[in-house]
């Protein structure tokens, strides 16, 4: 019935190419997954839309597109569509809007029809840590960051203290034995001449003793370089990003990946706006600990990749279990930032703020806290 | 080898460079072009060694008829050319001058080059370095690379355009007896010159050139005056200066050296008065154009100081001369002088420096008292490209300002037939009359003893000679500019 | 912190780094010698390395990759040389757009290859030497072609100063009609290496997506340094060996501005990553300077500075960038 | 194309001849790009007529698509009048991008600074004129590195282009970083009374639009009949003869740098405060480059130029629905713009010479 009449036609701002086998691809098959399960949607969607990619192009410009294409929600998938997609908010006040990692319910900037909406993936992280950490040989974890704020210091700081979990209470190693460096490219992927070359820099850490490398960037240059180390005869891993899908070819040397799976998330959010139950809310959804690879239920995932050893695959089993019945908490005290000060106290567990405003690394990690002063 | 030319013609749109010209040319001679500037010499030797093709008219080599369709072939059969201005390589060093265009292998061995270039520079008693760049070579050592660079390609026909302009008399001595050398091993020699003293020492035959057309040959022994009625149609005209009596100091330069040009200049002394004409003679480039350069303040000199009305300007720029009332012409027209792409008009509009928006009508008629006054073949709004050469170089003199102190100008009379010479002359003058002083080059001797009230000499960037031209003729001065005092 | 820095390890990054740069400056600095600028470089070198990766991973075979990418760059330098030797068409500007409109162009073409799988070209040590001490590590530990870009720079040398070739090559950039005289066809010659020039920097694209950055995708990581290439063409003086030593200083920068960022955390990392290139810039400028007439003077007293300027003194072709006038 | 409007320069020798020559260039070099875009299409295996009609419809199929056109329009005039004046200079203002961008950070410093106030309109209208002077003082870099040191133009802007890149990264993640999370969304955006007015219903703004229209009024001025354009000419002409003419080359460059980098600037300032109303880190979208390819089809015509420069804008605006009615990658708009200019050079040269030929 309902799909006879005029489809729920919703729209999709990609900022990456919708086949990048990363972050927007991710969002893309989250945009399929609602077409599919929820009768009477039509997505349209347009991609890589970020400044380098489309000069001169603004989010309000393809929200118009959109609305007169029949649009009457829009979800923007990327934090630097923050402010275009909250003009355009404010300009199409009747249709719903929908903005990926944002914060601007919680800073009160968001109008009445915007909802942010993002996935808990610093357990995805505390797992790639974790298995990381479980894998080296030489005790060097490299952490392939893209620019520092907020969200990317915690997503890094989140793989630290999964390492560091897997290193102390798991094989019982020497804290003092774990290095965790973190180094920054300075974007979310490789702008020439102003970004670092994320392959020089998963290099320098492969050639200079890390074994491991963890991907916190947009690209795969770390798996790329990590199998060109391999066939060189090293033995080395990588642990990519963003999407489910980001082992495939890189298998030989591919830990696995923490993913994000936006099809639950949308949908819910999809019917909200179709029945009217729409309001504004801030919402940070998980992994849906009985089975966190459920494409059904789990906002959040980690797949493991085939490089990861059999015994490690248990241990991470224990581990995803501990911290799905909360027995493992991370993110408690005592925790110190990098120059010392304290974070949390013995024992304080911190709260959804304290973790999503994290202000610097921590104790223990390598690697810049923040840009300048 | 014998080479027979049939009524060569070569036309340059309008312009007719050769105009039917005959000529045969036998083997064991040095046979001499003669011809005054602009005659079509340079252009036929360029047909014969197919470096341009001819319009019409046939070549015989041994009586089997050839065209040349560029150098390669003329090579072919033994024919090879020294240029007016040297063909060379300047950055490439003496040897890979040597070895370019020759046949070699793949990858040549160079110590083989190089033991032939010696050998030869020993039978012709040249004296070159193999591995210094052609840049630090003088014009004389430069066509002796290129001398030695034919023979050891075997050519048997020697074309040599101007060789004598800009070379010491010792190098021309060294050239010429090399020359004779090879002529009597039985090479045809061809010289081309403007100058009858050479032909005269060397040739065994001359065919005198005249407006693209041959207008007399002659055999040893020659006569002087049959060639230049030949040359001219008549002897050269009488001087028709009227000589000023020298005012305050003008000019003075003092000691100076400087780079550029050929040669560049060195050793430079000189005090120029207002009032007076001074003829800067020498073959192209023997330093004369550093001169007018320093003097105008376009060139800084290296040592030494340069004043103008007893001011020293050393250092200071073109603009700060010119408030100082110096004007400075160059010979090339439109590569210096004229700016392609903009009208006559618009030339004038730049001069004048009045509002910040343009009156383009008023400039326009400005320029056409300037087209009338000079007689210039244009319109205010003609390209100045469009323009032909003497029309150029009226237009060019047409820009001189009114009552400058020191007018610095080169080869102004370049281009433009006897009667506008002597016309521009008569303005030249009278501006010096006015008392401004006047430093001009030129390649014709005679010019310059009909005008000058001072003649300095330059030779390979010194000034060798400075007298009045009544103390002095055109056969002194000839053999000054070839380095002889 | 010093962790992580080792001389040797920056040293072979370096040579590794800078393969693709090597052989884009060398292919530039054939064509410049010959007369002709070719600035279409930087999008040459996005095209041909799109090209490059398509085709190995469409056929599995490197070989193939690194071929096409020749073809490709020969093919927009044949462009360049047509409108410019030719058709006597402005070099700076056909060069110019075409920079621009084939990297779009690769971009249009390679968006549905974009980030998926490619052979990566390995690195293949060599026997004996790469068990040397020092120089195995930093010289002989390397894959195919970056050997191929160091044994280049050898290469061209001797192909520019000891063959025949070279000195018509050479002939032509200095003077044309010169040149002709001596019966050397220039606009041929013009066309021959503008276009083997062109082949060589569509190699460098080849190094790039199948080796030092692989893989392709919109931006690929080369982008940019075409430009470079063109700019390390005059601080070389068109000299192969001194270009070739200026692609090696700029790559040690890129590869240092890593380390730096983890010695000097206050500074934002783009400064580093920004840092060579006004450094290029900046060194030019040195080079024209110490070219000018003043420092000839003061060269001309001071024998020191003598021997500076000799050395860095860069006399461009005499013809470059010049047109030929046949009637 | 390129004859047609060199002869509007010189409306004495539009014969209709050369009239019809010019129409006759025109079509053949359209013909050409057609040829060669179909070419490209089919090798990436999508339909070229409908390709064609979504550039079309993308660009000028409805009033709010044609407003964007208007926004891209405003700054590619503003950067390509700029670069006429360095063009009749003979200079190669490559450097032209990071003009752009260096005003784009100049205005957002002013409007910085300014803030909020009630007299929000003098701010912006200062942070304008402030765009102006950063593009022109960048400018005036590369313009002294090349009258002083002697770099080639192309290198000098070249390099600087690099610079201002990293510089508004840094400026976006460091000293300018939005409170809370520095974001690649850029600095935070300014309060709506600092943006360009604008008419909401039509989505545009008469003041920008009148910016841009004065500002091809006043090139044609400056260059066709003052002192100013001649002196520019003069210069491009023949800089030795300008010497013995009593001009100084390298102030009339400098000039002409100062005069490109000022309305490029004013592009960047118009980015900031009319289209972004913040600094985002690729500001200057490309249009310097694209102006240099404008000015190049223009065949250095003031009035053309503003022409071609609709005719791109259309290009890259319909270019955006490529992807979502064909999924094809929005980057052919700048294989046709390519191929457009190289076409146009190519015929008119060929034209031109076979013109010669027959004498
Ligand atoms: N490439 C050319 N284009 C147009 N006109 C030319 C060209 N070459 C020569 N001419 C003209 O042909 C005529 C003969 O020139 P040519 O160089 O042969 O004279 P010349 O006898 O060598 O004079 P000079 O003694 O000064 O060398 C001159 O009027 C010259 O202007
Ligand atoms: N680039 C040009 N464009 C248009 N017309 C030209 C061009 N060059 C020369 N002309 C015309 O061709 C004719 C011949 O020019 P040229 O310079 O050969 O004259 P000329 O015989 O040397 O006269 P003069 O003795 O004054 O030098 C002139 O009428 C000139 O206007
Ligand atoms: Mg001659
Ligand atoms: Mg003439």
């Amino acid at each position: 019935a309902v799909a006879a009449t005029k489809p729920y036609v919703f729209g999709l701002l990609l900022v990456g190419p919708y086949n990048d086998k990363g972050y927007s691809q991710a969002h893309y098959e989250g945009g399929r997954y609602v077409e599919k399960t929820v009768p009477g949607t039509k997505m349209i969607y347009i991609d890589k839309v970020n400044p380098s990619d489309r000069p001169g192009v603004t989010i309000v410009q393809l929200v118009d597109d959109m609305v007169e294409k029949g649009a009457r929600l829009v979800i923007a998938n990327s934090d630097d569509m923050k402010d275009g997609i909250r003009e355009a908010a404010r300009k199409h006040p009747n249709i719903h809007f929908v903005h990926v990692s944002g914060d601007d319910v919680l800073t009160g900037k968001a109008p009445s029809n915007l909802v942010n909406i993002f996935g808990r993936m610093e357990y995805g992280k505390m797992m790639a840590g974790f298995a990381a950490a479980l894998t080296t040989k030489t005790g060097k974890i490299g952490y392939l960051g893209p620019l520092i704020n907020e969200e990317t210091r915690r997503l890094a700081s989140a793989a630290y203290l999964g390492a560091r979990y897997a290193w102390e209470k798991v094989i019982k190693r020497n804290p003092n034995d774990l290095t965790f460096q973190v180094t920054w490219i300075g974007f979310w992927f490789n702008i020439p001449g102003v970004t670092a070359d994320p392959s020089q820099v998963a290099k320098n850490f492969y050639d200079s003793g890390f074994d491991v490398v963890i991907s916190g960037i947009d690209t795969t240059e770390a798996v790329m370089v990590a199998k060109q180390k391999v066939n060189e005869g090293k033995k080395v891993w990588a642990i990519p990003y963003d999407y489910v899908g980001a082992c495939e070819g890189g298998s030989s040397v591919c830990l696995g990946v923490p993913y994000f799976n936006w099809g639950p998330g949308y949908a819910s959010l999809v019917k909200k706006s179709m029945s009217g139950h729409w309001k504004p809310e801030w919402i940070w959804l998980g992994p849906d600990w009985k089975d966190i690879n459920n494409p059904a239920t789990s906002t959040v995932g980690f797949m493991v990749g085939d490089a990861l050893s059999q015994e490690a695959r248990k241990a991470l089993k224990d581990f995803i279990a501990g911290l799905a019945s909360g027995k493992v908490q991370l993110f408690k005290g005592p925790l110190n930032f990098q120059d010392g000060r304290v974070f949390l106290k013995k024992g304080e567990v911190a709260t959804d703020r304290q973790i999503w405003y994290l202000p610097m690394l921590l104790q223990g990690m390598k690697g810049a806290s923040s840009q300048a002063k | 080898m014998t080479i027979a030319l049939r009524s060569i013609h070569k036309h340059y749109g309008d312009i007719r460079a050769n105009d039917g010209i005959d000529l045969v040319l036998r083997p064991s001679t040095v046979h001499g072009i003669l011809g005054e500037n602009g005659a079509g010499k340079s252009t036929l030797m360029k047909i014969l060694s197919g470096y341009v093709r001819k319009t019409s008219g046939t070549i015989l080599v041994d009586s089997e008829e050839v065209d040349f369709k560029n150098p390669a072939e003329a090579a072919s059969h033994g024919i090879g050319m020294l240029y007016q201005d040297p063909l060379d390589f300047p950055p490439l060093t003496v040897l890979e001058n040597f070895m370019a265009g020759q046949r070699m292998k793949a990858w040549p061995d160079r110590s083989l080059f190089r033991k032939r270039l010696a050998g030869l520079c020993r039978e012709m008693g040249f004296d070159l370095d193999p591995e210094t760049p052609v840049v630090r070579l003088t014009v004389g050592e430069r066509q002796q690379l290129e001398l030695a660079r034919h023979l050891a390609a075997g050519r048997r026909v020697l074309i040599l355009d101007e060789p004598t302009t800009g070379i010491s008399s010792l190098q021309k001595d060294v050239l010429f007896s090399a020359l004779r050398r090879l002529s009597s091993g039985g090479a045809t020699v061809v010289l081309v010159s403007h100058k009858l003293e050479d032909v005269e020492t060397l040739c065994d035959e001359v065919t005198v050139l005249k407006k693209g057309r041959v207008s007399g040959s002659a055999v040893r022994p020659f006569s002087t005056g049959a060639l230049l009625e030949m040359m001219f149609g008549r002897e050269p005209a009488p001087p028709l200066r009227k000589g000023h009596e020298p005012g305050a100091q003008a000019l003075f330069l003092e000691g100076v050296h400087a780079h550029g040009g050929r040669t560049g200049l060195a050793q430079c002394t000189v005090k120029v008065n207002r009032g007076e004409v001074v003829g800067l003679a020498g073959l192209e480039g023997s330093g004369q154009d550093v001169f007018l350069r320093v003097a105008a303040g376009l060139t800084r000199p290296t040592r030494g100081r340069v004043h103008v009305s007893r001011k020293d300007m050393t250092g200071r720029d073109h603009h700060a001369f010119k408030t100082m009332g110096v004007a400075f012409q160059p010979a090339a027209r439109l590569e210096e002088g004229l700016i392609a792409g903009l009208s006559v008009a618009e030339h004038c509009a730049i001069l004048e420096r009045s509002s910040f928006s343009l009156d383009l009508d008023a400039s326009a008629s400005l320029a056409q008292e300037r087209i009338q006054s000079f007689q210039v073949a244009a319109r205010p709004e003609s390209p100045v490209e469009s323009l032909s050469g003497g029309n150029q170089q009226r237009l060019l003199l047409s820009f001189l300002p009114d009552d400058p102190v020191l007018l610095l100008l080169e080869n102004p009379t370049r281009g433009l037939d006897r009667e506008s010479v002597r016309w521009v002359w008569e303005r030249l003058d009278a501006i010096a009359s006015n008392g401004a002083a006047i430093v001009f080059s030129s390649s014709e001797i005679d010019e310059i003893l009909m005008v000058s009230d001072r003649v300095l000499v330059f030779f390979e960037g010194r000034i060798i000679h400075d007298v009045r031209p009544e103390d002095t003729d055109a056969l002194m001065l000839g053999k000054a500019i070839a380095g002889r005092v | 912190m010093m962790d992580g820095f080792d001389m040797l390890l920056v040293a072979s990054a370096v040579i590794a780094g800078a393969a693709p740069l090597v052989m884009a400056t060398l292919g530039e600095t054939l064509t410049e010698r010959a007369g002709v600028v070719n600035l279409s470089l930087d999008g040459t070198i996005v095209l041909s390395a799109m090209a490059a990766f398509v085709v190995a991973s469409l056929s599995g075979s490197l070989l193939a990759g690194f071929a096409v990418s020749a073809a490709v760059g020969a093919c927009v330098a044949a462009l360049v040389a047509l409108f410019s030797v030719r058709l006597g068409m402005s070099q700076v500007a056909v060069g110019f757009v075409l920079t621009l409109m084939t990297r779009d162009l690769a971009y249009f073409l390679g968006s549905q290859y974009a980030r998926t799988e490619g052979p990566i070209s390995g690195s293949a040590p060599v026997p004996v030497l790469s068990g040397m001490p020092v120089l195995g590590q930093v010289l002989f530990n390397h894959s195919v072609p970056v050997y191929l870009s160091m044994i280049m720079v050898a290469f061209a040398w001797w192909y520019l100063y000891r063959t025949s070739w070279g000195l018509r090559l050479r002939c032509v950039g200095e003077n044309m009609e010169a040149a002709y005289a001596r019966g050397i066809d220039p606009d041929l010659v013009r066309v021959v290496y503008t276009v083997a020039g062109g082949a060589l920097v569509g190699l460098s694209g080849a190094a790039f997506s199948l080796c030092t950055k692989p893989g392709w995708g919109q931006p690929q990581g080369c982008e940019g340094s075409g430009w470079i290439a063109l700019a390390l063409v005059i601080f070389g003086a068109w000299h192969p060996v001194r270009a070739a030593l200026g692609a090696y200083l700029f790559a040690f920068l890129q590869v240092m501005s890593i380390h730096f960022q983890s010695w000097f955390p206050d500074v934002p990392a783009q400064v580093f990553q920004v840092a060579p290139f006004p450094l290029m810039i900046f060194l030019l400028a040195v080079s024209t300077l110490v070219h000018s007439e003043e420092a000839k003077m003061l060269a001309e007293r001071h024998p020191l500075l003598r021997i500076l300027t000799r050395g860095l003194a860069q006399a461009p072709p005499l013809s470059l960038g010049k047109a030929r006038s046949r009637d | 194309m390129r004859t047609v409007f060199a002869r509007m320069g010189r409306p004495l020798e539009m014969g209709l001849k050369t009239a019809l020559a010019g129409v006759a260039e025109i079509a053949a070099s359209v013909l050409v790009v057609v040829a060669f875009t179909t070419l490209v299409l089919l090798v990436a295996g999508a339909p070229p007529l409908d390709t064609f009609a979504v550039l079309v419809k993308g660009s000028l199929g409805s009033w709010s698509k044609l407003s964007h056109v208007i926004k891209v329009w405003i700054p590619l005039t503003l950067a390509s009048c700029g670069l006429l004046f360095t063009f009749k200079a003979g200079l190669w203002n490559i450097g032209v991008e990071g003009q752009v961008m260096m005003g784009a950070v100049a205005t957002t410093l002013a409007m910085r600074m300014g803030g909020p106030s009630p007299l929000a309109g003098m701010v912006t209208a200062l942070a304008l004129v402030a765009g102006m002077a950063g593009g022109a003082l960048w400018a005036l870099c590369a313009g002294f590195l090349k009258t002083k040191a002697g770099v080639h133009e192309i290198f000098a802007g070249l390099g600087l282009n690099f610079v201002s890149q990293g510089l508004v990264l840094w400026l976006i993640f460091g000293p300018w970083k939005q409170p809370g999370i520095a974001s690649m969304s850029g600095t935070e955006t300014f309060d709506e009374r600092l943006w360009i007015p604008s008419i909401e219903a039509l989505n545009l703004s008469p003041a920008a639009l009148g910016m841009a229209v004065a500002a091809v009024i006043v090139t044609a001025y400056l260059l066709s009949s003052t002192r100013l354009g001649l002196y520019l000419r003069a210069v491009g002409g023949n800089e030795k003869a300008a010497v013995l003419f009593g001009l100084k080359p390298h102030a009339v460059m400098t000039a002409a740098m100062l005069c490109a980098g000022g309305l490029a600037g004013l592009a960047g300032a118009f980015q900031v405060s009319g289209v972004y109303h913040r600094l985002i880190p690729a500001i200057s979208s490309g249009y310097g480059y694209l102006a240099l390819l404008v000015v190049l089809l223009a065949y250095y015509n003031v009035w053309a130029a503003p022409v071609v420069a609709f005719f791109f804008a259309c290009l890259n605006t319909g270019a955006i629905q490529l992807p979502m009615l064909l999924s094809l990658d929005s980057s052919l708009s700048g294989v046709i713009q390519g191929s457009m200019v190289i076409a146009a050079l190519a015929v008119h040269s060929v034209s031109t010479r076979s013109r010669r030929s027959r004498g």
